[in-house]
């Protein structure tokens, strides 16, 4: 006989604003092993967790359900109020009744009332048959892999490396310093990327702590956080030659790749030399003799930039904004009417989007002090006629349609995510967006996290970005891992899966099923074992299991099964 | 106090009740007006609409004038205090302009005189105070609306006015009357004063939308202290008959000094509204 | 120098600040008469449409309330803009775009240039008949007269000679450079 | 009260603040996190859903503000300012002085149970709730506030102005009876369960020693008042951004009915104005507020949510959808909600037969457009805090033309400031969004890790 009590939370007007919570206590209060129920308007807060506790030490309660929003939110801080009060925290759970009933029929409060309550004596169902558990504990290498080295990677490693832990920074192409090396300059300062980065590269060769693998990629990472395995394969003059570290973390910072201009033949993408994109640019601005056009070596007099040759146009390029190309173009731009100050810039564009600081005032000058002329409106075509550019466009704030022939026209090209990155994140068990950058584990607060413990992101690699937030991002990755390093032992969730030796067969349809690679036949005899490090306890391997011969702690047939007849 | 004063051609024709009121209320309250001698036309509204330069060299003779008389000048008429001050900064600005100026009308130095405005002398150089004890016949609750229209207002950096989207100075001193200050959101959008012979039908828009606003807001007049928008907000009214005071009429009103010499001068007739009201007679 | 140079120079207004925000002419108490409104005319100075600009009634039509100054978040106050547009439409001898307000101006000052002070009498009437358009607007003005608001004699001022020559020596004629000091100090000596 | 334990000190205790501090504390060292709001959680708390997921920002924040509450290494101090640093002799540590303002409630006393406020007779206008709603006299900021324990606004607090009035003999100091005056009210103190109101608490003052020092003082928005054509803070249908997320949001004062304050009825029309004071060098601020573009659609999309057939207009210059599926969120508001989006800026809003006129322009259109509106909503450009420039000035920091913050290299070394052991995180070096300013708070406690590590501290068990 178990001492169950419920708290049914309020969570403002979100649940009671639909359902009848004191008919929810009710219902539970009436089951015999429920010793205490209450209602309150936030659980999650100070005095909710407080109910909780005093409830706990007045009746003696030896196992608690918190109805209230889904466990992914709150069952942490519910489960830590119980252990305060020597309630084992796997004896405390949480029952959805807000995603699960009261947000999901708004328009029928009984029958949201009705559900509520069966979900709550369902969950009292498992919780009073739940085993009292301890966490797993796991150690960890503090040592991490860094994937790219661009200007994110090579933050997130010497920030890493100064706290004093190891890093291995693997980089595909033969020279670190990725894309911001063959820029001209940034937007704010005033030195090209490659001077920009020097600080950064030499002390990356110096660092101690640092060892790079450069013309390197990685081919496969095993393990589980703090204890995985990487194999990388580097590129040498002999051939192929493939290392293997141990490491507790990865950041990847795998940058991204320019769109091929042929992807844009509507803007003449391809068909004549002068029409290149604001990468290509970046490099001719640099020309030790002056910019100079790629036909004939003639100083261009008139330059149209194209802002969204690609991006936002969901139907012909991607559907994303690119981000960094106003500030691109309003740069080169500036420093096209630098170098030639009798020639005429003029910039297509459909919003100017100079959100960042210093920006808006930095477009401003341009077309104040630099006298780039912005045109709003989208350009129709670009072709090549007779070796002459044409292009056609609109000025949508004046209504004149503009015919121009200019000498060369500059593409802001969208931004796609590193070739490669979707067999990277094979590798790495991560996911990527429809558009193939990398997937954070939270859009919000957990911008640099993946939803594999351990894996981190930084850059380009989650979606365009400037230089000083792919800075901050690889600063944010080192902390996370930082942090992670900080800890003796790891801890993991002790409700994964268990075989039962005595039933198990050693058939392995487990082993396949099992998405995780968390199992495996055992080395001594032939059943089946658990890696409760990598088990995410999704209980595929409970199903597929012809003999019952594997079940996940506190998850158990016969607690389901009760759980169902609850509710049935 | 002693103000030299500048009635502007307006004040001699359309706007005769502004020069009458203002030198009643003035007289009342004890500061002398010397009228400025053989003042000159300063060429608003139509210097400015041919030549930039030609709109600051016809004040900057009156400029000239003020200087010799060490006064600063009253100038009521909103679009001649607006031309005075814009003008003054350009000769500031433009040492050829300035030159050329001096060399025609004497000098523009010496003596700090400087364009005032009716509102800022009675709101701000005189306390509120002595002015309310000069109060014989408090307003009675009179609905009213201020209308500040946009020569005294804007621009603003130059005429260091008030906040021309939120001007308070006529509201505050008309409460202080005993009038009601009716709040509404058009006390300094345009009526289109100086588009009013040339372009009847857009100013007819403007100030209908100007008078109906302020029927809306409850308001039985409007207050104004510009003869531009004196004259075109009566004119271009049409079947409203809302009455359009200078704000020293109505000042005049409660110092005991309102003639009805001057009501019979609009061309919508006031004095039936101030009757009800039991301010006249 | 291009057009907008000159106006931007002239009307000490930056023009090239202006990111077609429309607050000006979302405000303008004429827009809606207007041909292009004050956020196009710098739009098409940008775009170097100056023979579009120069004969646009927009330019009679701007009241000079400066509503669009006050509110411009770039500071640009189109009422000096517009008053160089006009100088400078006069001077290229470009078709004006709103003639009647344009002789209006010109009696206006050709009062004032007699008399040293305006006299709206005469004015009126001389407007009128000018614009051949007697009849149009006459009742008010009758009932101005009527009031005794309009002095039927017009006074001349002492200083009246001085009031002339400047009137002579600032009117725009067509053919001068838009902003040429040395054209205006001519017919000033 | 200094430990031997390196520590670090976090001003501001918003999201950034708040990430830094907890990415601190994980890590195995102290951070002491001040705030002067009587709890923690920045503006995000007064958000009612966030861009572009319409995730609950109550939801996703409060797990954090538990655990910032609970966390053994984080020493909390709310209601609390820092009052002076100084950098030691050697350069390695700053000693701070802080002050926690006068609560008048004896925090390790009051369990929080919310009698007072439920007693106290007297309300006033809640700067939490914008304006558009009202809080008692004693109070906490939200139901979830961490910590949940009230403080007495002693401006308005009828007991501390009356006993202020007896004790300085501006009131006699007996009464007609013969009687010592008393104070009036105290209704507090008599439904305190736990006695826990203290009438005599002053201000108290704090030394302690730090090894780093995070600012995440964080942004204020421009009043609505300074736009004068708009009509803030004359018409009460015009609004600001927070007020109108404060009445979307659940926990707000309509609890999530969007209602006018005029007169409480539901808005058929909303407008909504973007750039207000922001890109505005002649009357505002001249930089780009970033983050309107998307709160702006986030809010007319939850309006059409709330009120259905509801129509809104948003009134915009440029467009800045910039950041991980933002333009694909601007897109569902304009094609799938249904939001009127027109290229142009206010001029100015009228009020007129009891609604309101938005005089506006449509530049694509080339005409003018008044379009009649219930309420007015003005996305009020995002500005430095006033604390933020004295603590500049105490730290000898740089700061930009718009009073933000600026890095040591505003591009590769955002995080970093001109001072060692000092770093930024979130708005108080420029606007930026949820996740910039959770990366940012991750990347300055990665500072200040390394930092302390290198200072030889070892980070506790």
């Amino acid at each position: 006989m178990s001492r169950v009590g419920v708290f049914v939370c309020h969570c403002g007007n979100n649940i009671a604003g639909t359902l009848n919570v004191e008919q929810v206590v009710r219902a539970a209060g009436a089951h015999p092993e429920v010793s205490f129920a209450a209602d309150y308007r936030y659980m999650c807060s100070d005095p909710g967790q407080e109910l909780i506790r005093t409830a706990i030490r007045e009746h003696q309660l030896d196992a608690v359900v918190v109805a209230a929003c889904s466990p992914a939110m709150h069952e942490a801080t519910f489960r830590k109020a119980c252990a305060a009060e020597g309630v084992n925290a796997y004896r405390c759970e949480s029952a959805n009744i807000r995603e699960q009933a009261s947000w999901v029929h708004q328009k029928q409060p009984e029958a949201a009332t009705d559900k509520a309550s069966d979900i709550v004596l369902s969950v009292v169902e498992k919780v009073r048959r739940n085993a009292s558990l301890a966490p797993i504990r796991l150690p960890l290498t503090r040592r991490s892999l860094v994937i790219g080295g661009g200007i994110s990677g090579l933050t997130a490693a010497l920030d890493l490396a100064d706290a004093g832990y190891p890093v291995i920074l693997v980089e595909r192409s033969p020279a670190l310093g990725g894309k911001m090396r063959q820029f001209s300059r940034s937007y704010l300062n005033l030195a090209d990327g490659e001077q920009l980065l020097q600080d950064r590269l030499s002390r990356v060769s110096e660092h101690v702590q640092i060892q790079v693998l450069p013309s390197a990629e990685v081919r496969q990472l095993s393990g589980y956080v703090g204890n995985f395995e990487a194999r990388v394969a580097r590129q040498e003059p002999e051939g192929e030659v493939e290392f293997t570290f141990e490491v507790g973390a990865v950041i990847v910072a795998t940058g991204w790749d320019p769109y091929p201009l042929e992807r844009v033949p509507w803007l003449g993408g391809g068909s004549h030399p002068d029409i290149v994109d604001t990468l290509t640019f970046e490099r001719m601005l640099l020309q030790p003799e002056g910019l100079r056009r790629p036909s004939d070596g003639r100083v261009p007099q008139q330059v149209v930039f194209v802002q969204c040759a690609g991006s936002r146009d969901p139907e012909r390029g991607v559907p994303y904004c690119s981000k960094v190309c106003c500030m691109v173009v309003a740069k080169q731009a500036r420093a096209y009417r630098q170098q030639v100050p009798q020639g005429s810039a003029c910039v297509f564009y459909t919003d100017i989007r100079s959100g960042g600081k210093g920006y808006e005032e930095y477009v401003q000058q341009a077309a104040e002090q630099y006298g780039v002329l912005y045109l709003r409106g989208e350009v129709g075509r670009v072709e090549a006629v007779d070796g002459q550019i044409r292009l056609q466009g609109e000025d949508t704030l004046s209504g004149l349609q503009l015919e121009l022939t200019p000498d060369l026209v500059v593409l802001a090209t969208p931004l796609l995510p590193a070739a490669g990155v979707q067999e990277l994140a094979q590798v790495l068990r991560i996911s990527a967006d429809s558009n193939g950058f990398l997937s954070e584990a939270h859009p919000k607060l957990r911008p640099v996290e993946t939803l594999t413990a351990g894996v981190f992101l930084a850059g380009c690699s989650q979606g365009p970005k400037d230089i000083p937030e792919s800075v901050a991002q690889g600063g944010a990755a080192a902390a996370k891992v930082m942090q992670l390093f900080s800890q003796e032992m790891l801890l993991q969730s002790p409700t994964v899966a268990v075989v039962d030796a005595e039933i198990c067969s050693g058939c392995g349809a487990c082993i396949e099923t099992c998405p995780y690679g968390a199992r495996s036949l055992s080395r001594v005899r032939p059943v089946a074992v658990v890696n409760p490090a990598l088990c995410q306890a999704c209980g595929a391997c409970a199903v597929i299991c012809p003999n019952k011969a594997t079940e996940v702690v506190n998850w158990d047939a016969g607690q389901i099964l009760a759980m169902v007849g609850e509710v049935s | 106090m002693e103000l030299a004063y500048y009635p502007g051609c307006s004040l001699h024709s359309t706007g005769q009740e502004f020069d009458l009121s203002v030198r009643a209320v003035f007289s009342r309250l004890g500061i002398g007006l010397t009228e400025l001698e053989d003042w000159s036309c300063c060429g608003a509204s139509s210097a400015h609409a041919i030549d930039p330069d030609l709109a600051v060299m016809l004040p900057a003779r009156n400029l000239a004038l003020a200087q010799r008389t060490g006064l600063d000048v009253l100038m009521p008429c909103a679009a001649c205090y607006n031309r005075h001050v814009v003008a003054s900064a350009h000769l500031a600005e433009d040492p050829a302009l300035r030159a050329r100026a001096e060399e025609m009308y004497g000098s523009l130095s010496g003596t700090s005189t400087q364009a005032r405005p009716v509102l800022e002398v009675l709101c701000q150089d005189l306390p509120r105070g002595d002015l309310l004890e000069q109060v014989v016949r408090p307003l009675n609750g009179l609905p009213l609306v201020s209308y500040y229209g946009c020569l005294l207002l804007r621009p603003a950096a130059i005429l260091q006015s008030e906040d021309p989207e939120n001007p308070v100075l006529m509201d505050e001193l008309l409460t202080d009357l005993g009038a009601e200050a009716r709040r509404w959101s058009y006390a300094s959008e345009c009526c289109g004063g100086g588009l009013s012979l040339t372009r009847p039908p857009v100013v007819q828009r403007l100030v209908g939308r100007l008078v109906e606003a302020a029927r809306e807001a409850g308001a039985e007049a409007i207050v104004t202290s510009c003869p531009l928008c004196q004259v075109n907000l009566e004119m271009r009214q049409s079947g409203h008959h809302l009455p359009i005071f200078y704000v020293t009429e109505v000042l005049a009103i409660a110092l005991g000094v309102g003639a009805p010499a001057w009501w019979k001068k609009h061309l919508i007739d006031p004095a039936p509204l101030l009757r009800r009201y039991s301010l006249v007679g | 120098m291009t057009l907008l140079e000159a106006v931007e120079q002239r009307s000490h207004q930056d023009l090239r600040l202006c990111f077609q925000c429309h607050k000006c002419t979302a405000g303008c108490p004429s827009a809606v008469d207007m041909l292009f409104g004050p956020d196009r005319v710098i739009r098409l100075l940008q775009l170097g449409e100056d023979r579009r600009v120069l004969g646009s009634p927009d330019l009679w039509l701007c009241a000079g309330c400066g509503t669009c100054g006050a509110r411009c978040p770039n500071g640009i106050d189109m009422a000096p803009v517009m008053e160089s547009l006009r100088a400078a439409a006069l001077v290229s001898g470009t078709r004006p775009g709103d003639p009647g307000a344009l002789a209006f101006h010109r009696l206006f000052l050709g009062v004032a240039r007699r008399l040293g002070r305006s006299h709206e009498a005469t004015l009126l009437i001389l407007y009128k008949l000018r614009s051949g358009n007697l009849f149009s607007d006459l009742g008010s003005g009758i009932r101005l007269v009527l009031k005794g608001k309009v002095p039927l004699l017009p006074h001349r001022i002492a200083g009246w000679r001085e009031v002339a020559q400047t009137i002579d020596a600032y009117t725009p004629r067509a053919g001068e450079p838009p902003c040429e000091e040395s054209a205006r100090s001519k017919a000033w000596n | 009260m200094s430990e031997a334990r390196p520590s670090a000190l976090v001003i501001g205790a918003g999201i950034a603040g708040i990430q830094a501090a907890l990415d601190i504390a994980n890590s195995g060292y102290r951070a002491v996190l001040v705030e002067s709001e009587p709890s923690i959680g920045g503006h995000m708390a007064q958000l009612s859903e966030t861009f572009p997921t319409l995730d609950c920002s109550q939801c996703i924040l409060t797990p954090r503000t538990v655990e910032v509450g609970h966390h053994a290494n984080i020493d909390l101090r709310t209601y609390s300012l820092v009052e002076d640093i100084r950098r030691s002799k050697d350069g390695s540590a700053f000693q701070v002085r802080i002050r926690r303002k006068a609560a008048y409630v004896d925090w390790s006393k009051c369990t929080g149970c919310g009698a007072c406020q439920e007693k106290c007779p007297f309300k006033v206008e809640s700067d939490f709730e914008r304006g558009v709603g009202v809080r008692k006299v004693i109070y906490t900021l939200s139901p979830q506030a961490v910590p949940n324990k009230p403080v007495i606004d002693a401006e308005h607090c009828r007991y501390l102005i009356s006993k202020h009035e007896i004790e300085s003999g501006t009131v006699a100091a007996l009464t007609k009876s013969g009687k010592p005056a008393e104070p009036k009210c105290g209704a507090c103190a008599k439904f305190c369960p736990t006695e826990a109101i203290d009438w005599d608490q002053k201000d108290t003052y704090e030394e302690l020693e730090v090894g780093a020092i995070v600012l995440a003082t964080g942004f204020d928005l421009m009043s609505p008042a300074q736009l004068g054509e708009y009509g803030g803070g004359q018409l009460p249908d015009v609004v600001d951004g927070l007020a109108f997320e404060r009445l979307l949001a659940a926990s707000g004062p309509t609890a999530g009915r969007v209602l006018r304050p005029s007169d409480g009825q539901e808005p058929r029309n909303v407008v909504f104005i973007q750039c207000c004071g922001s890109r505005d060098p002649a009357r505002g601020q001249p930089h780009c507020s970033k983050i309107c573009c998307m709160y702006t659609a986030k809010q007319a999309i939850l309006y059409k949510h709330h009120v259905h057939g509801g129509e809104a207009t948003v009134f915009y210059i440029d467009v800045r959808a910039a950041g991980k599926g933002y333009e694909e969120f601007l897109q569902r508001a304009q094609v799938q909600e249904q939001v009127n989006y027109i290229r142009g800026k206010v001029s100015r809003v009228y009020a007129e037969n009891g609604h309101l006129v938005v005089k506006g322009a449509d530049t694509l259109g080339h005409r003018s457009v008044d379009v009649i509106a219930d309420m007015v909503v003005l996305a009020m450009a995002v500005q430095p805090r006033p604390e933020t420039r004295r603590l500049a000035e105490m730290l000898d920091l740089a700061i930009d033309d718009s009073g933000f913050l600026c890095g040591l290299d505003e591009e590769l070394a955002p995080i970093e400031t001109l001072q060692s052991g000092v770093f930024l995180a979130g708005t108080v070096q420029g606007p930026r969004d949820i996740p910039e300013s959770v990366a940012q708070g991750s990347a300055a406690a990665g500072k200040v890790i390394q930092r302390l590590r290198q200072q030889g501290g070892e980070a506790a068990a």
